[in-house]
């Protein structure tokens, strides 16, 4: 069960080769990956990525903790990153194995809807004119609802 | 003695992003009312309680969660990860 | 959107970068894998694919025209391998790339409901004293309905 | 002239994957009909048509298809891809 809450970039395709490699018995690898994009408007300069050094792990982990318990599967994953970001670079991944195709889907839903409201993690996205905090939208938190 | 940190938006109209309080407050809101009667920065930060998260010794939690014993609180907007 | 039907071996980690080398503009991208898993009762020799040459990427080709039609996706890829498979290797993967998570999620999972149900692959698990046909589950064409 | 195939243990079943046949079958369901007659290894893969599917022309389709223009029909159990 990797966690790893980092700065450094990180290679998607790699990081899903080493994650199969780990699992046995298992038929089913869903993966997420975020990536940086473009902002619809003007360009973007960079995005950064806030977090709460501590809180973080704890909060990722517990957050997988109840995956594990919920769905039938091999192992967990997930990557964050946090600091400045460019355009098409890695957010962040979540991973996850298990001997069904439906366990790897939903658990990997899962995490990414709880990562996305309930780990302390916060981003801004800097512009050549202006640097704004990311909202957080309803239609995260109304994710939460159907698990 | 508690310390108290801020993220994001929040940190940046405090304008630091931890502290270190003494405190009689018993609950978080109890705290808040304290620290917005100290300087107009904080009574801006936490003049909408709606937009904002607690996290209690890095336990997301309310703003009636209870001090005793808690060493750290965290004040935050939404969070936005993933 | 690449559709691929092959025999040869492919690299999921290497197959996921390229597939991401390609998006401009998503921030969401989904893969699903599927790989031989040990079977629970005896050892497996190996896996055998069958499939229907010309109509098997027509079919697959379909499926991901009514996922591009009923998500908005940036991209997405299919790749099934078919012939002789061994324990531990990719069967199949399925990419989809979007602007937002939801959406990602979706298509992958509606592009793996058709393709177990609605391309034409057959599996046969050879082990040292049987060969046998994997029986279409009912999950499987129940887990149409809900598209 | 149409050509019939066989897929998976329809195929086994029967013995070859394909073949060609000079037909008056209005539908699939009376080349079926056609076929078990022919001989007992049609006759017994045919048995039970709920564990059959039938594509025409390489499209999935029902057993009152008809074959009227058509130049392929290949008959297959429910598939197992993914």
């Amino acid at each position: 069960m990797k966690i790893s809450v980092q700065t450094e970039h990180f290679d998607i395709g790699a990081e899903t080769n080493a994650f199969i490699k780990l699992q046995n018995g298992v038929g089913a690898v869903v993966t997420f990956s975020g990536i940086v994009r473009e902002l619809d408007d003007s360009p973007m300069t960079f995005m950064e990525i806030e977090h709460y050094p501590g809180m973080t792990e704890k909060a990722i982990r517990g957050i997988v903790n109840n995956a594990v318990k919920r769905w039938s599967l091999g192992d967990a994953c997930v990557i964050h990153r946090y600091g400045r970001l460019y355009v098409r670079e890695p957010i962040m991944m979540v991973a996850t194995s298990a001997p069904h195709r439906l366990d790897a889907f939903e658990a990997a839903e899962f995490l990414m809807d709880y990562l996305k409201s309930r780990a302390p993690f916060w981003k801004k996205e800097v512009t050549q004119k202006h640097a704004s905090w990311v909202a957080a939208k309803d239609r995260d938190e109304d994710a939460l609802r159907r698990w | 003695m508690i310390k108290i940190l801020y993220f994001a938006w929040v940190r940046e109209r405090i304008g630091e992003a931890s502290e270190s309080l003494e405190t009689e407050a018993k609950t978080v809101a109890e705290l808040i009312a304290e620290l917005r009667k100290k300087e107009t920065r904080y009574d801006m930060a936490f003049s909408d309680l709606s937009a904002l998260h607690v996290a209690v010794d890095q336990n997301l939690t309310d703003f009636d969660h209870p001090l005793a014993d808690a060493k750290e609180v965290a004040f935050f907007p939404p969070m936005t990860g993933g």
